[in-house]
């Protein structure tokens, strides 16, 4: 079982949400993160103070998933995620020892 | 002279709606438009809108005509003699204060991605030129004014609602829809932001319609005046249930934004006739332009013209509404009323529709009228004033 | 007429306060019974309530009267004839611009957990047939006019905050405590979910309050309108150091929500005896008000009714008090009128205690009153509208 | 009348905007000392400020003067024999409403680090006595209005708003800037929360404008009243546009808090000289105003005194410029009266900026006026109200 | 050290918490997620149009602990999480190499 | 390759980055967290009523590096996040074993 954890541009979310759907993953969590990477946040100006906000905004994406569903879904990620511009994210592969569905008590890869 | 005053909140109530009913992303554009707008109506009014309006008695039944630029003050401008109970510049600043409505009814319907030059550009003229022409014909002594039986608009629901709807639909029409509003799979929900904002902009106007009616009375007659309130309360009210009752029998939903657009269509449509109807009257014009205004929402959903706030809905087709209900019902009610009432609508909206096409197509085809994909998908206000209306707060998109 | 349309915005203080003081989650709901509620008190005073209210002669010194249905005007209604200075019309809006805030009181009481639909009924039938009836026994020429000492009610200290204060109560006790108020580990706090707006929504009421008393003068007479706005003025003043003082004293902080309580009650209090009282006594009233007010909330947080903006405290017990200190300060100040006053409460408290208490019951036992506990915990807003307030922000719960 | 409630809008106005430019985590704050400043403002004024204000022929001409403690009627006070068309308490309830102002302004130029009790100890003092003394050598007959030609200002640029202007100025510079503002490697933006509530508060202070400039006619002479309503709009409408430019030329965006404060300084300009100009004079005002307020913004960020909201450049510099114009444009221009001009600006500037210093010096040495550094960064709502604005959002810091 | 990972329903939230802090965890972490499954999430409707919100406000429940622990604190959030219908979320476990508290520069266990 | 998760005080947020940006370490992810620990919040009150929020709230980094990187890291945090008094946070890593650059399909060390 392993987890990837993707951040990814927050505008390409529902690309990658259609074409990881479309490969039967139907669960998963994400949410809003700040990166600091290549990419510069756009300067902002306050009050003729200019300044860069420390960050860009970006969403996480986290899918446990069976070890032979692992690289269709990095596949997903990297096609529908790309501008190609930098600033584009990353994608990151865990081990996950164990699984548990809370409703039935699930438990292992029939719990994902 | 209050009513002055009311009229100015009334620019307050606009922008605190359009400002609820669009994204977060977008709010300090929205509020920046809406700041200068009643600034650029001041001014251009001051300058020439004033003259273009009320071009003197030389101009009588006319269609055009400029009694000069600046303001000259007329003998004795400061005592009431120039107007029973009214002097020259309690006058001026109140028409000076309606001018900028026009322009803050088109700014809602073509909001979230007009480029912000452009849009000025267009305020100021429509603001500058066009509304006092159109208020010319009738208020200022023209043509609609000295037709047999006078076209009848006695606050504005043609002059002031209607001109900004039509400058609405166009605008909003030449843009396009907002990017992700109408897709392939059907058409999408854009959720206005704060909901609070929205509700305190609609009884700002409210409030400030008490004066844009009683005000129109331009006479202290208490009688006048006291039964113009009425009536304006009424119609808002009838207006609320109207769309209430339209919203949930269409939807199932309890939609208060519908409740909130439904207020403003019972307001615009008691506008043209405020001194002329009774209690039930009133009542009846102010529902029956609640329910035109969900079916107007519903409509231009369906011919895919997006319009963020439902101004057109609310000033164009509400103002249609209330023009004619001056020839259905109250004092002045008859067939020949009817014509005069079909006359003003048509003349105004042709006009206001040709000047407003010519003047956002030509503004399209030369500098361009819409921000460019990324810049409406990030939000103007990062784009076109590195602003954020809320920094403190985590917010989506 | 000014005060007409300050008493119209006290309803959008109302909202304002009421969505500022409770949780995001049903924002929406809040405002959605806030902006119906003055709709309804138009339409129903309209129908019925004025005529309930106000008789004529032919019902003096009684309990109940109807003097027809819909509004017939009298002869002279358009001059000043009518009553000096004032319209028919002038006076109908005013007193149904009033109407609805005894609606808008308990609005706050129950908010968070009251179903739409029964809400909704309760205040058609309490702003449309309750409201009037009491205000006719003082006001419409009614038995508590006709007392030897006549019980005094400047404003409505008691024909109206009470009125909603005593339905705020009842309201507030039928439906329980929302859920996690009160837990076996004792009291929790539900922290509302915005101070500016509660703010605004004081501030707001504050200057409508100068109409709601500066208007009750019922004639533009300068030297008592002025009075009443100083005594106004000063009473809420006072009113804000009266809550600041005890809150802090009791609970070691500096609350702002008491304070803005405070400021009601101080407003509340002077109601009804804002042409009687000097600057002092304006004071000492309002003081006392701001004190009252938080040993309420405390109080009423004790036995465990749930009352989530403070209405039945502010409402309540502030006009209780007020009407009182007409008996102890003041031009009239006897001991024969503390015992009107009392006659006043006391009559106009089981009235409405009685009939809101059925009204509330009957709706508790047939279709029931209260939202279930799921729709509760994830709010009003997504379960009665399928909406959200604040949809582009990150929000708990 | 009506213009005492507009003035008492702007204490709104000034509540929002300031909680708008400042950061979430101190609303509560800034908020709670703005809700308690008119309270102190009435209260203080009813006790002592009106009679240290208005003492009565005695103290003519002099430079202090006590008519005694508490209020006294004079004879005939409910009656408009007192001064045209005014009655006593109008006159006293509209000059209460003003005399706040002063610590309202200092409220926000100190905002985000000042300790509570400390502030309130400084507004009490500051409203009841400094600003009244001040007052009183103009409006109370002191000296300044019998120098030869003597010193003028209409509604207050001097008297009101560089009274607040000096103790803002004085206050920022004594407290020092707020963490983070002025670091080594550079200036930083410390971004306002709520651009929605800063843009009500700035049309709400507009609105209340009118009320402090026409009322200043302190007579309902329809022609002055209507004169003064149109240079309060047309100024605040240049001065938008003065603001928006500069910003632009120096900054190349299109800044809306420098529309708003622009829009402000346009109007502290005129207040000196409202009733004296014509549109024209009115606009260049206001133009020059908002430019001003730009390059004052960018002074006092370079001198490093940091003023979250402006308020020193809007209204020392805004109430500067407006009181010199006096004698550059309108009916009084002339060289002596630009000396007249100059010698109030500097009695008033010398005493406000001396009392000021002594009380916020000695307060600094005594009590200490600024929170501890662990407050200021985690904010002042949970450190001194143990209290959020917005609990139910997610917000930085 | 095990690293539990739980997506919780945000309304189970307190429960669970009372229930571990019973068995002596004091520390953990957790924040707002949003969450892509088998429920659906209530449908909104906007001036006519009705829309599903893309996902479902949860919780994440981040806990660090000695491997001895990790039982009874699943076994916690298990009983404590369920309401039974389709939506009550997942557990996952990861391996944790090493801890370290920032404070006095504690690793391993101890810092837990 | 392994992942550093930090949960630290906010107001430190901007040392350590300066810290770590000055090993050369550009790239990295964090958010806001909420964090129960021995740490008490500070306590509110709201209309008499005293309550201790639930939590305090934390930020909490993310970085992925290599093995090499992980102490240096380690100690900019350790040193720059420190105030000695509770709750100044922790630290934990994790293994990963794959790392993807979206922009170009980067994969491993250098994706990081
Ligand atoms: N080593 C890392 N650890 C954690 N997050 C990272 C790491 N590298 C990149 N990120 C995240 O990915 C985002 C995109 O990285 P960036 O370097 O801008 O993209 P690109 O490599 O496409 O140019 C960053 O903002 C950051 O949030
Ligand atoms: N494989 C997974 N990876 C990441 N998150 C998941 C995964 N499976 C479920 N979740 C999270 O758990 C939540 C609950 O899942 P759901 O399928 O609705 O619950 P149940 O299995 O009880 O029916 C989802 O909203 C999602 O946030
Ligand atoms: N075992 C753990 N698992 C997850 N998060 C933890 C753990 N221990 C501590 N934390 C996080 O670190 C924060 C600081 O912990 P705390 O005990 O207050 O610090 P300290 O150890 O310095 O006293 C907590 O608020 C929590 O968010």
């Amino acid at each position: 079982m392993k987890k990837i954890e993707a951040i990814i541009r927050t505008s390409k979310f529902e690309e990658i949400h259609q074409c990881i759907a479309g490969l039967g993953v139907k669960f998963f969590t994400f949410y809003e993160v700040k990166g600091m990477g290549m990419e510069h946040p756009k300067p902002q100006t306050y009050r003729g103070v200019a300044y860069e906000p420390a960050y860009i905004p970006r969403t996480k994406i986290e899918i446990v998933t069976a070890d032979e569903h692992v690289d269709e879904i990095i596949q997903c990620i990297l096609s529908q995620g790309r501008t190609g511009e930098v600033g584009d994210g990353k994608i990151f592969v865990y081990e996950a020892l164990s699984a548990y569905r809370i409703r039935n008590n699930d438990t292992g890869e029939i719990a994902l | 002279m209050v009513a002055t005053l009311l009229v100015f909140v009334m620019h307050l109530g606009f922008a605190s709606l359009e400002a609820g009913l669009t994204r977060a992303k977008n709010t300090v554009n929205i509020l920046f438009k809406n700041t200068l707008i009643p600034a650029i109506g001041l001014l251009t009014y001051a300058f020439i809108g004033f003259n273009l309006m009320y071009p003197g008695e030389a101009f009588e039944g006319g269609f055009i005509g400029l009694g000069g630029l600046g303001i000259s003050l007329p003998e004795a401008w400061n005592t009431s003699s120039y107007n029973e109970g009214y002097t020259f510049y309690t006058d001026f600043i109140f028409q000076a204060m309606f001018a900028a409505t026009a322009a803050t009814i088109v700014s809602g319907a073509v909001a979230e991605r007009i480029k912000l030059g452009p849009f000025l550009f267009f305020s100021v003229l429509y603001v500058g030129i066009c509304y006092p022409i159109v208020g010319m014909w009738k208020w200022g002594g023209g043509f609609l004014d000295t037709l047999d039986t006078p076209f009848y608009d006695f606050a504005g629901s043609t002059i002031v609602h209607s001109v900004g709807g039509w400058g609405a639909l166009v605008g909003a029409f030449l843009l396009g829809p907002r990017i992700g509003k109408y897709t392939a799979s059907g058409m999408r929900a854009i959720p206005g932001h704060s909901i609070p904002l929205a509700t305190i902009g609609v009884f700002l106007l409210w409030f400030g319609w008490f004066g844009f009616n009683g005000g129109s009375v331009l006479s202290a007659d208490p009688g006048e005046v006291s039964l113009v309130f009425v009536t304006t309360a009424i119609a808002g009210a009838a207006g609320a249930f109207g769309a209430l009752f339209t919203a949930y029998l269409k939807f199932k939903t309890y939609d208060i934004t519908m409740v909130l657009n439904g207020i403003l269509a019972g307001l615009v449509g008691i506008t043209a006739g405020a001194d002329l109807m009774g209690i039930g009257e009133a009542a009846i014009i102010g529902f029956i332009g609640g329910i035109l205004v969900v079916l107007g929402v519903v409509f231009f959903d369906k011919i895919k013209i997006d319009d963020p706030v439902g101004a057109i809905s609310v000033h164009l087709i509400g103002g249609i509404w209330g023009t004619l209900a001056v020839g259905f019902f109250g004092d002045l009610a008859s067939f020949q009323q009817v014509i005069s009432q079909l006359i003003g609508i048509g003349v105004v909206g042709a006009f206001c529709f040709l000047t407003s096409w010519i003047m956002f197509f030509s503004l399209k085809r030369s500098i361009g009228i819409r921000v460019d994909e990324r810049e409406e998908v990030e939000g103007l206000d990062i784009n076109e004033h590195s602003m954020q209306a809320y920094p403190d707060f985590a917010s989506k998109d």
